[in-house]
């Protein structure tokens, strides 16, 4: 299964792929938002939380589809099957690798990027800290897309249309506590919650996606 | 050393990071530089033997 | 008791219809079996039930667990990364390490180092099969293992059976060519599934 | 002979690298003068304080941000047109270092902003554009390395660094039509009512010539850099042929 | 050329393509933003026609990869370049085919959604003409970009890094007729400069994704 | 003057070095040149070259525009259209309209209606095949044609062959297997570019 992780990794970082990419569509969306809305400051100091939060989840979510796709396409997926490592790891370490190159550079770009929105100061100890606790959670439920998706010729868009409710929860609980947080309230419920959908994703999700996946080679 | 009086802070991270970002290119330019140069000699090294 | 893998009376499907269905056979350690039947005829179809990948209509596949090493005709290969990149991903993933020996007997060893993507398609297929070495199972279950391989190539192959198989290995092998290797042959032909018999357990319900 | 020859990759080799050095000196040397100059010999401004003197970081580093996109349009052309491959290959080299005078500026720019302004970021236009201009250069990069062929990256990117280029302008004016701004107008053209004063404008030019010597000496010594990888890779290419 | 035109519209809609989804993925998006930014209506009708723009934007770049990959991946457009078809007519059917089923169907979602944001009563007509008169510029600027990066292994997410940049000035006079529109000020200005942008990406564009392809295929 | 293809002197290259040098065939009206060459020899970017998808680093192809249908291992079946609606797409693209021989010469009557994604590897093979039929195209230059083919259905491609070139036309075939074509056949394996040759314009300034 280290295996699996080393290559993975590898392979994010070898085809030019997740690492800077994820990174880099975060960046464009935040950069975007004020060409849509305008340059008033006040404006976007309000929103920000709410846009990195939802930046963060597009940027996940775009580079979902790599988790499984090109290993179905060339059929190591078929050759993974068979091979002595249970589904559920299998699962498990991709939506690993799935983070660790895409929903760990975007928390820690969150706070630069806050810079260009304005964030009130306080706010970004709180937002780093729902981004760590909430964005495991998106690379998990994911993963679980993309598993129910894997044999659909391009299901990339379906993908994205399955996954985006499963993730309000923890949107909304995470842009919660990073709204809150930079407003100076209390934030230990929404907290809590986060880090509830985030360990629950994490225990459980696995063996639905493995299930999903078997069934998608058949 | 100039008085930089209140804006210290400013002045200086804008020389630092400055410094640091522009020495951090050069020496990365001059390291690849060297990298490549000597794989090279030693390749044609190789085909001069070979 | 029997083989390394059995089959008996099996019945497979494609896309919810019968494709073949009676099909049984018996391999034993040191034997392999070629199937043969036009394209069509629903090859693919059975080497993918009998490796696992997807559930009998009917009958039974009896195999040990962990026993099948399977090679489709999509090889699973990465284009990013290099020959013994990809070997050693395998080597890791069975649990082996050496990836020497497969890399000599598909006569890569000069390739090791270049990305798969800068390979021929007669070079990419013969490390899809060396991948097949570092498996170190015993029942080889293959899908038009020879396709864009030369001559030559083909040769190489069918040594690699025969040391599998001399080694106590078995080989399931649905090939349209001419390989070489001393084996028992099956036409799955005369296993076609008559097309009113084709029912899954829904529509026998249903009816 | 005409000018091309000095394209050829050898005689570009052989011609650059007695310049290196050159360079790396006057480039030294201007750098020290007129930083030791602007930094410790000029006076406060009445307005901005001691934050005048980030101008001689700020404003030589956004102008090196442009003329590297320029130098990069004019090599694509000369690529695409006479397919030089020194040319492709110096327009590959500028690009880390325009990227570099980006963010210098992008940076000291908002050092600069949070005791002028009282911000670190606001959407000015021409702060704006220079955020565009840091897109372009990541992808223009991103591009290069994505692609394994040199002639296919050269081909690509150079398509990619024109159409940029036009659009980069087009944004130039979308930004100034979106948001009027807070940033200074052009102070160093002659005719304009605020000059920068004497006092700071000529250790200003001193370090301008500075960083455009450092630019040079960075790009020829990563233009030649590349064209050494790109024989290394022959050469590895053709081993592996056996 | 027709021939072409209708099997591309025939793949979208037969593979559950670009049709429904890049819609469906418009409507998440423009419903994620209350879960962002808050419910208070002020605020979001401030920003709807910004986030109308963006959420129109965003889909659309996600089909872009789908213009010319999964014709590069099958051989399809190996073939398509022996062909009696000049590349540059091979460029532009294709635009024409993403806009048809990508940014026709988000002008016409936009209104409706614009409700969701109380997007005040002015503005839905300025909204959607600025869609009409923008979304061909930006399936063209597409293909152009997808035409760049079809070569390399799930250019996905690198195509969209090459394309943001080359989407502002059409985002910001595409936002800027929304939202003057949605305020009742004068609109002449922009929209004349969001027309020229789209005309001149038309006339211009193909020949350069041409050569990009031909480049590419190489 | 000379035929329908002229191949003068080429050399072809591949991730910027040489792969075959000093290629030179002349291919006349009925006339059909078979590459022979181990797995890695160069003959799928001979192919490429020939159909101008990628420029020669030497030498001339001389053919006549728009004459040449190429065909190679990715045959750009779509998975969701029928087998009707693929062969009608490529003809409308050709200017042609009928696809009846095209279905009939690769026996493809019964599967017409199919969506391609339904088919087996010999049978989307065939509707790959048949395209070329439908292109109306005087030069064939295929890659592998007759990979996942079963005999019966390598029988059918040679009779389309033959009748393809009776009717004047020409073919240019890399493959492995015998086709039972009368042909001429190139083995490429004496154009080896040798590695010190192998230089493009820019090394050779360079040096
Ligand atoms: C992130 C923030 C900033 C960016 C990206 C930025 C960018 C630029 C650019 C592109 C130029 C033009 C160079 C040229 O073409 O001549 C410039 C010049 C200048 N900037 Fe900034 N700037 C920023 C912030 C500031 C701030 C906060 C101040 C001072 C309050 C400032 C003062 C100046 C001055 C005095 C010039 C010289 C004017 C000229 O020569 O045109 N800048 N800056
Ligand atoms: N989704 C489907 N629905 C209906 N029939 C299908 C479907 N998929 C495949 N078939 C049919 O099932 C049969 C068996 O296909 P299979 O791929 O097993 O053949 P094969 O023996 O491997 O042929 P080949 O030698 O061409 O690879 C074929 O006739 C094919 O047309
Ligand atoms: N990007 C690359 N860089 C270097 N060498 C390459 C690259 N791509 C392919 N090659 C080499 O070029 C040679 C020619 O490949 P080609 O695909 O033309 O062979 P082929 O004759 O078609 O073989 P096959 O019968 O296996 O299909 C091979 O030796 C291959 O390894
Ligand atoms: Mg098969
Ligand atoms: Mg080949």
């Amino acid at each position: 299964m280290i295996r699996l992780l080393i290559r993975d990794l590898a392979l994010a970082v070898r085809a030019g792929g997740g690492f800077g990419l994820g990174l880099a569509f975060f960046l464009i969306v935040i950069v975007l938002v004020p060409f849509g809305v305008g340059p008033e400051t006040v404006l976007l100091a309000r929103i920000a939380p709410g846009i990195l939060w939802i930046g963060a989840l597009l940027a996940c979510l775009l580079s979902l589809d790599r988790i499984f796709q090109l290993d179905f396409e060339d059929g190591s997926l078929d050759l993974l099957a068979t091979a002595p490592i249970p589904m559920e790891g299998v699962v498990a370490v991709k939506a690993l690798a799935h983070w660790l190159t895409t929903g760990l550079p975007l928390v820690m770009a969150a706070p630069f990027l806050g810079v260009m929105l304005n964030l009130p100061g306080p706010g970004y100890a709180w937002l780093v800290l729902s981004l760590v606790l909430g964005t495991p959670a998106l690379s998990m439920i994911g993963a679980f897309g993309a598993a129910l998706t894997v044999g659909l010729k391009r299901g990339g868009l379906l993908l994205s249309l399955l996954v985006l409710p499963l993730y309000v929860p923890t949107l909304i609980y995470g842009t919660e506590v990073a709204r809150r947080g930079a407003e100076g309230l209390a934030v230990a419920t929404p907290l809590a919650l986060l880090a509830g959908i985030t360990l629950a994703a994490v225990a459980l999700l696995p063996f639905a996606a493995a299930a999903a996946l078997r069934v998608n080679l058949r | 050393m100039p008085d930089l009086g209140k804006y210290a802070a400013e002045v200086l991270s804008a020389y630092g990071l400055t410094l640091v970002l522009v020495a951090g290119l050069i020496l990365a330019t001059w390291a690849r530089s060297r990298r490549v140069r000597r794989a090279l000699e030693r390749a044609e090294a190789r085909r001069a033997d070979g | 008791m029997g083989g390394l893998l059995e089959v008996k009376d099996l019945t497979v499907q494609r896309g919810g219809i019968a494709v073949l269905s009676g099909v049984g056979f018996t391999l034993d350690a040191g034997a392999a079996l070629i199937l043969r039947g036009a394209n069509g005829s629903g090859k693919t179809t059975l080497l993918r039930t009998v490796a696992g990948l997807q559930p009998p209509m009917a009958g039974t596949v009896r195999v040990a667990p962990d026993a099948i090493a399977y090679a489709a005709h999509a090889d699973g290969v990465k284009a990013v990364l290099t020959v013994a990149e990809n070997l050693r991903f395998w080597a890791g993933v069975y649990g082996s390490v050496a990836i020497e020996d497969a890399l000599a007997a598909f006569d890569l060893g000069g390739l090791a180092e270049r990305p798969a993507q800068a390979l021929s398609a007669g070079q990419k297929r013969r490390l899809g099969l060396a991948r097949l070495i570092v498996t170190g199972r015993p029942v080889w279950v293959l899908d038009e293992p020879t396709v864009s391989l030369d001559r030559a190539a083909v040769g190489l192959f069918a040594s690699a059976v025969q040391a599998h198989l001399a080694a106590g290995g078995a080989a399931l092998i649905a090939t349209h060519i001419d390989l070489g290797i001393d084996a028992a042959e099956l036409d799955v032909t005369p296993c076609r599934a008559i097309a009113t018999t084709a029912q899954g357990v829904f529509d026998e319900a249903f009816r | 002979m005409s000018i091309w020859e000095y394209a050829n990759p050898l005689k570009f080799m052989g011609w650059t690298a007695p310049l290196v050095p050159v360079l790396w000196v006057l480039s030294g040397i201007a750098l020290t003068v007129g930083l030791i100059w602007g930094f410790f010999l000029t006076p406060d401004d009445y307005r901005m304080g001691a934050t005048v003197k980030i101008i001689y970081i700020h404003v030589p580093s956004a102008m090196m941000a442009i003329n590297a996109w320029v130098m990069m349009l004019v090599t694509s052309l000369i690529w695409l047109i006479r397919r030089h491959h020194v040319s492709a290959l110096a327009a590959k080299a500028a690009a880390p270092v325009g990227m570099i005078m980006t963010v210098v500026a992008l940076i000291s720019g908002a050092i600069w902003g949070q005791p002028m302004w009282g911000t670190w970021w606001a959407w000015d236009p021409r702060l704006t554009s220079f955020l565009i201009l840091f897109l372009f250069y990541l992808g223009y990069m991103a591009m290069w390395a994505a692609i394994d062929d040199p002639d296919t990256a050269a081909d690509l990117t150079s398509v990619l660094c024109l159409v940029g280029s036009v659009f980069a302008v087009l944004s130039r004016y979308a930004v100034n039509f979106w948001n009027q701004g807070l940033h200074q107008g052009a102070s160093l053209s002659l005719d304009s009512e605020e000059n920068v004063h004497d006092v700071f404008w000529l250790p200003l030019l001193v370090v301008l010539a500075g960083f455009v010597l450092l630019f040079l000496a960075l790009v020829l010594v990563r233009t030649r850099t590349e064209i050494r990888a790109r024989r290394l890779h022959a050469i590895a290419l053709r081993e592996r042929m056996g």
